[in-house]
């Protein structure tokens, strides 16, 4: 067979020319060189990649894409997105189809260690809750024995819906499907009673149902769902570059900087707003990025809380409370190491 | 070799032997040589994408092997034919799922041979409405991607029926609903073995009464109505059994209670579509199949049984469908064969088949993409071969008998 | 009865005004025919003339829609017992032969005598054998049709219709589907079943046979019987130009 | 013996009317008996009892033209829900100022086999050589672009009808010339070569598409060196064209079986090659039989494209659900998945009609 052997050749040929990318600073380079950041994102998902009529995303999701590109070109909009189902967003990434995966990926320690991927810092702190349908009458997760729940495959929501059930002696039905759309679709249509997600998703399911009123979340949350960004591990410093830039917007919002009043700030006596933004030696620290980098994310894409209300909060259709996912000094989770 | 014999005096100028044309000339040669070429182009193929592969896995850090059939899987299965919990190895998750799949294909297999055959048998009735019918069902049926057909079933059909609690019933034993239809589930006491004996015997019996027709009609030409005796013996013998042994069988009667019902036996609403929109798709196929097989039994032969005195429902059974069978077999085999394969597009509903569950959620949990995908392949594989090998053993089996 | 039928010929085919369409095409035409039994008729003429078509309707292959049929006292219509009971009397061999290619000789010939005459296999059997050795192929009987020769098969069909022990033969252009050096064999065969005094109607252009062995040659051209008479009579003084032209051209060859 | 003879000619009588004319064909395929005549009328019932609601609800109580779900107010059918998304269903996300080209694509497409299909059409051949080896070219510079001046046009944002048929026709021509060469290596006196041809084909026609599918967008990956990276549709056209080029293998060895020993005799006399013979004698004979069998295989790998929705490329029918899940058009399932049918069964009906119509004209040229 001519065509095998033609192949074989191509291949061998191929082989010899592509470059082992394994040593740090590959994928800046290489995403440099395609003047873009190719990002794996979630299948349309309102609040964390939402998608309009002309394809455009935004998102909570997509800003942190959006502000590792503002680091390294100065440029928002230097990203190429890619959908990813929960299936294929891993493969993906360990593939090189994308250079980062931010599509609310919980990050555990099988994940973080056995995958070849790094975990680089919680952007949404999560937990999985239940949401049924008011009709029901249920006021509580423990009611739930006996009930159909809808959830979406190959998740670490499937796993604690079941170690959950399990630990309080109570049976269920999964009903599992490997689309989000489809899991609130079988919800709404009443295939099963009860959907389980991280709240975040299930909020935002909500807004998509027939009866968005009808159905209310439980008060349980029966995991933790740190998401966040993955890399490819190997890679120390393209890990560094996404970690800091995400820090970045956490600092932003810290120091009481937003992308309205970056300009004015920079004239700030704060050494510390100066060091962040640039106008003093010592912010840069040792990135290979321009000085003026965490500037021009908070200019360009804003700070964690302007991200967080236009895409999930009070900005936004889902009205999602800050919560965990508020300031540490206002007793949430959200820290940002020091910049210096 | 020459033979002396043959020609007495063997001019000695003359090679015994043709000569040999040059290496390169010899086709023989120049075949053996493409092939080794050939070999080690594929070797060399072979081997890359197995380095590749090897190195890809150990940069990511992924073990290869199949220990993680042995971890425990910690998700739930909608439909498990065998018991299964969260704590069952991906083993078990394995053979729930081929379970699963063979379920579809067989009861599959049966409802649309069953429609096929009408179908078909309809197309060519003399019903000019039948016929056309038939026509129409086929042409639509057949052009219409079975995903579709699926997805219209589970997405826009199924959802139109009430929920659990206003569920159509029939006689407050059926119920069915968007959850699927919930029938009694049967719960057998220790003498129900004996039933099952009967049926075994009433089987063996019908086998009897059969052989016994077929010789006393050999030998003395009487006919016996074996089928309706054979029915009834098969029927009636556990039946009686059953009654004379104190009916010993509860049914799990299906109950509302909570958000569900309880007990009973729930066919879920993944399987009604996925059956229902593969059934009808290969039934399309298996309609033309039986008409283009009856059709190719030429006119000859019917009116060649008919001027023998054979009754057309006898012509039918002894000359007509003993050949049309050996043209529609190996074709309706190959339809068995897409069906089987077809039952992969379940993973588009959630209904938990082999791919759903295994090359889908375990592939997910787990990440040994290379393990999981081979085995499943393989599993599809083996089937299409042993039916494959079914198809040569009756081909040539035919071949015996037709010539 | 003996008296009765040698003062009065019994009437084993009759046809009255009989009439055929096939969707526009007037096939038949007031055909009218008496065959005595024992009587052996060749039918013969140009190819659609309706030959074919009146010997079918005879053990109703096809349907005529005017006139009367009646075979041994029976009048052929929708009444599927009158049916049954004129097929189990009425043999047919066919042009293409329609041996059943899945079941062997011997099968062949024993299938109607088992399902229809209800005859227990063995006696079918020696039946079957009888007659294969009377067309002179008994050793081939535990062979499947398609492994015999042409001439081989029609005699096979020839038999497989005796075995109904059929007291009229139809043959419907028996040998013209064969090469000649079989055609032979077959018409031995007719000859020998002539002889013995079966009532034949055979359709065919084989005027040696039509000579030798038929009482009458019935000459048919577009659906109507043109002319009967004795073969000499005919074949040496045909009386219509139709049938004058018919036999130039057949014997020109 | 009475001879006889006839001198009248009777003239053909037209058939009575209880044979031939409507009355006469109702009573033989319609009520030929007292059975049938009960199940014509239960028939009868049953379609109007089915069809006049359908017909009710499909046309006269429908809602065609507007431009949310307001505007369906009538209780029929919702085509507002189809007319609203007709241009995301035909092209999906390609942008608004681009669909000439698309559409400029469809119109040669078309055209071009107008050509090959008509017969009167002369320069069969140079339409050949445009549609097999010019028109890909032009099809992939002008939907794509990003050259001749034409913005770029990622695949991400190719989608609904246009995707189908991107995948579907890349996935036969793709996959021909391999088939041919399976097929030839199927029949070919070389163990080798014979064997390797056969494991490949029967892997392939042994597994489902799917599997091949998810095989191509998680394992291909890993196959390739590092860095090394092909986009979404990319793999999953290898994966179709590997699978497709199986079956058409199969197609066309049948092909290459039909045709007479004496023509491969025949080539072999003339002092053709292997290859010559091939190519002048032997291919063009069978590659002509298998027309039919070909646009079969095309019509199962047409409908076979809609499994990409699986591995989350948006095809006809992808867009379509995607459509009726947005909150906006909740519950127009049965509007959406009848418009996907309807379209399927266009594409998928006349090319089954064209290759019987082929298939009969092979029939009596032969």
């Amino acid at each position: 067979m001519k065509s095998a052997k033609t192949l074989a050749v191509a291949g061998l040929l191929s082989a010899s020319f592509a470059m082992p990318a394994a040593h740090a600073g590959a994928t800046l380079d290489a995403v440099k060189k395609n003047d873009a950041v190719k990002c794996g994102i979630n299948t349309p998902f309102p609040g964390f990649a939402n998608q309009d009529e002309k394809g455009n995303w935004s998102g909570l999701d997509i800003d942190v894409c959006r502000a590792v590109a503002a680091a390294i070109f100065g440029d928002p909009n230097k990203v190429k997105f890619t959908s990813l189902t929960a299936k294929e967003r891993f493969t993906a990434l360990q593939s090189g189809e994308v250079d980062l995966l931010s599509r609310n990926s919980t990050g555990t320690l099988s994940r973080d260690t056995g995958m070849g991927l790094t975990f680089v810092a919680p952007n949404y702190y999560d937990g999985q809750g239940f949401l049924v349908k008011k009709s029901l009458n249920v006021k509580s997760a423990k009611e739930l024995d006996g009930a159909s729940v809808c959830i979406q495959s190959g998740t670490t929501t499937e796993l604690n819906l079941a170690d959950y059930f399990r630990a309080n002696n109570m049976k269920f039905e999964p009903i599992t499907y490997e689309k989000l759309d489809e899991v609130t679709k079988a919800f709404d249509e009443g295939r099963c009673d009860v959907l389980t997600s991280d709240q975040s998703q299930l909020y935002s399911n909500r807004i998509t149902l027939k009866d968005p009123e009808g159905a209310v979340v439980l008060p349980e949350v029966i995991s933790k769902e740190p998401l966040g960004p993955f890399v490819r591990q190997g890679d120390d410093e393209w890990l560094k570059i996404v970690r800091w830039s995400y820090y970045a917007m956490v600092e932003a919002e810290d120091l009481g900087i937003t992308s309205a009043n970056a300009d004015e700030m920079t004239k700030s006596a704060d050494p510390n707003i100066k060091r962040f933004l640039g106008m003093e030696e010592g912010g840069d620290a040792n990135l290979p990025l321009d000085k003026k980098w965490a500037y021009n994310i908070v200019k360009m894409v804003g700070n964690y809380s302007e991200s967080f209300e236009r895409s999930v909060g009070q900005g936004s259709p889902l009205k999602i409370n800050r919560g965990l996912n508020a300031l540490w000094k206002n007793g949430g989770l959200q820290y940002s190491p020091p910049f210096r | 070799m020459a033979d002396p014999n043959l020609s007495a005096t063997p001019p000695q100028t003359l090679s015994t032997v043709p000569s040999k044309p040059s290496f390169w000339n010899d086709p023989q040669k120049r075949a053996l040589v493409f092939q080794i070429l050939l070999v080690i182009g594929i070797g060399l193929l072979l081997w890359f994408i197995f380095s590749n592969t090897l190195h890809n896995l150990d940069k990511r850090g992924i073990k290869t092997g199949f220990d993680f059939l042995d971890r425990p899987a910690g998700f739930g299965i909608t439909q498990t034919l065998i018991p299964y919990t969260e704590a069952s190895t991906f083993g078990r998750t394995f053979l729930v799922g081929l379970l699963n799949t063979l379920l579809v294909a067989g009861l599959g297999i049966i409802f649309a041979t069953m429609l096929g055959f009408s179908v078909g048998v309809a197309r060519l009735s003399k019903n000019w409405l039948i016929s056309r019918i038939a026509l129409v069902f086929i042409e639509t049926i057949r052009n219409i991607p079975p995903l579709l057909q699926i997805l219209f079933w589970y997405r826009a059909i199924l959802p139109l029926l009430p929920g659990p609690k206003d569920s159509i019933s029939l006689a407050e034993l059926f119920y069915l609903h968007k959850r699927g239809l919930t029938l009694p589930s049967p719960l057998f006491e220790p003498a129900f073995i004996w039933t099952f004996w009967a049926f075994i015997a009433a089987l063996v019996l019908a086998f009897i009464i059969g052989r016994w027709a077929k010789a006393r009609r050999e030998k003395t030409g009487e006919q016996f109505p074996v089928l309706w005796t054979a029915v009834g013996v098969i029927i009636g013998v556990p039946l009686i059994t059953f009654f004379l042994t104190g009916s010993p069988l509860n049914w799990d009667v299906p109950a509302l209670s909570g958000f569900n019902f309880r007990g009973g036996l729930t066919v879920i609403p993944e399987l009604t579509a996925l059956l229902l929109a593969l059934s009808i798709y290969t039934a399309a196929f298996i309609a033309e199949i039986v008409r283009s097989g009856i059709q190719s039994v030429s006119k000859g032969q019917s009116e060649a049984a008919a001027s023998l005195g054979l009754r057309p429902n006898r012509t039918l059974q002894l000359v007509v469908i003993p050949q049309a069978m050996r043209v529609i077999i190996p074709q309706l085999t190959s339809q068995y064969l897409n069906l089987t394969k077809n039952t992969s597009l379940g993973v588009a509903i959630g209904y938990p088949d082999l791919v759903n569950v295994f090359a889908g959620t375990t592939l997910n949990q787990t990440g040994q993409a290379v393990e999981i995908i081979f085995m499943t392949m393989l599993v599809y594989l083996a089937i299409s071969l042993t039916i494959s090998m079914f198809m040569n053993w009756y081909n040539k089996r035919m071949a015996l008998v037709e010539r | 009865m003996e008296t009765a039928t040698q003062t009065k010929p019994e009437i084993a085919v009759s046809l009255r005004d009989v009439n055929k369409w096939y969707g526009e095409f007037h096939v038949l035409k007031n055909v009218n025919l008496d065959v005595e039994r024992g009587q052996r008729i060749v039918i013969c003429g140009p190819s659609g003339s309706g030959k074919s078509t009146m010997i079918r309707c005879i053990n109703r292959l096809e349907e005529h829609q005017a006139g009367q049929i009646i075979v041994d006292g029976i009048e052929l219509n929708n009444d599927l017992k009158n049916i049954d009971q004129i097929r189990r009397e009425v043999g047919m061999v066919f042009q293409h032969f329609n041996l059943f290619p899945h079941l062997t000789v011997l099968e062949n010939c024993c299938l109607a005598p088992m399902w229809v005459r209800k005859i227990p296999r063995k006696e079918a059997e020696a039946t079957a054998m009888e007659y294969l050795e009377r067309v002179k192929i008994p050793h081939q009987a535990k062979k499947f049709p398609g492994q015999l020769s042409g001439g081989q098969q029609q005699r096979v069909a020839i038999a497989r219709s005796l075995c109904m022990k059929p007291r009229i033969m139809l043959f419907d252009e028996p040998t013209s589907a064969l090469d000649p050096e079989m055609i032979k064999e077959v018409l031995d065969t007719m000859i020998e079943l002539a002889e013995s005094g079966m009532t034949m109607l055979c359709v065919t252009h084989e005027m040696g046979f039509a000579k030798t062995v038929a009482d009458s040659v019935i000459f048919m051209d577009a659906g109507q019987i043109i002319e009967m008479n004795t073969p000499d009579e005919f074949f040496n003084h045909p009386q219509h130009e139709r049938s004058k032209l018919f036999l130039s051209q057949i014997l020109g060859h | 013996m009475q001879a006889f003879i006839t001198r009248e000619t009777l003239p053909s009588l037209p058939p009575p009317n209880t044979i031939k004319g409507p009355m006469a064909w109702m009573r033989q395929n319609l009520f030929s008996s007292v059975g049938n005549t009960i199940v014509t009328v239960v028939i009868v019932l049953a379609i109007l009892s089915a069809l006049i609601p359908f017909i009710n609800w499909a046309f006269i109580k429908a809602d065609w033209i507007g431009t949310s779900r307001e505007d369906c107010t009538s209780g029929g059918a919702c085509w507002v829900f189809v007319y609203v998304h007709l241009k995301l269903f035909m092209v999906g996300l390609y942008p608004e100022s681009e669909v000439w080209r698309t559409l400029l694509v469809g119109a040669i497409l078309v055209v071009t086999l107008a050509g090959l299909m008509i017969k009167a059409v002369p320069f069969k051949k140079y339409i050949q050589i445009f549609a097999i080896i010019v028109f890909p070219v032009i099809a992939f510079i002008l939907l794509s672009g990003d050259s001749f001046g034409l913005p770029h046009v990622e695949t991400n944002f190719w989608g609904g009808l246009l995707l189908t048929l991107v995948i579907a026709i890349v996935g036969i021509v793709a996959a021909f010339p391999l088939g041919i060469l399976l097929a030839l290596g199927r029949r070919s006196s070389m163990p080798i070569v014979k064997a390797i041809c056969v494991v490949f084909i029967e892997v392939w026609r042994g597994v489902p598409l799917i599997t091949v599918l998810f095989m191509s967008s998680v394992m291909l990956p890993l196959f390739l060196p590092e860095g090394m990276e092909i986009n979404k549709l990319l793999r999953a056209l290898v994966g179709i064209t590997l699978f497709q080029s199986a079956y058409l293998a199969e197609v066309v060895r049948s092909g290459l079986q039909a045709i007479p020993k004496g023509q491969y005799e025949a080539a072999n006399a003339l002092g053709l090659t292997y290859w010559q013979g091939m190519y002048k004698v032997i291919l063009p004979q069978a590659l002509k039989i298998v027309i039919p069998g070909i646009v079969n295989s095309f019509i199962s790998l047409f409908k076979d494209t809609s499994l990409v929705l699986i591995i989350g490329l948006f095809d006809l029918l992808a867009t379509i659900q995607g459509a009726f899940a947005s909150p906006k058009w909740l519950g127009y399932a049965i509007e959406g998945y009848l418009f996907a049918a309807l379209v399927y069964w266009i594409f998928c009906f006349s090319m089954s009609r064209y290759s019987q119509h082929v298939e009969r004209s092979l029939k009596t040229t032969h």
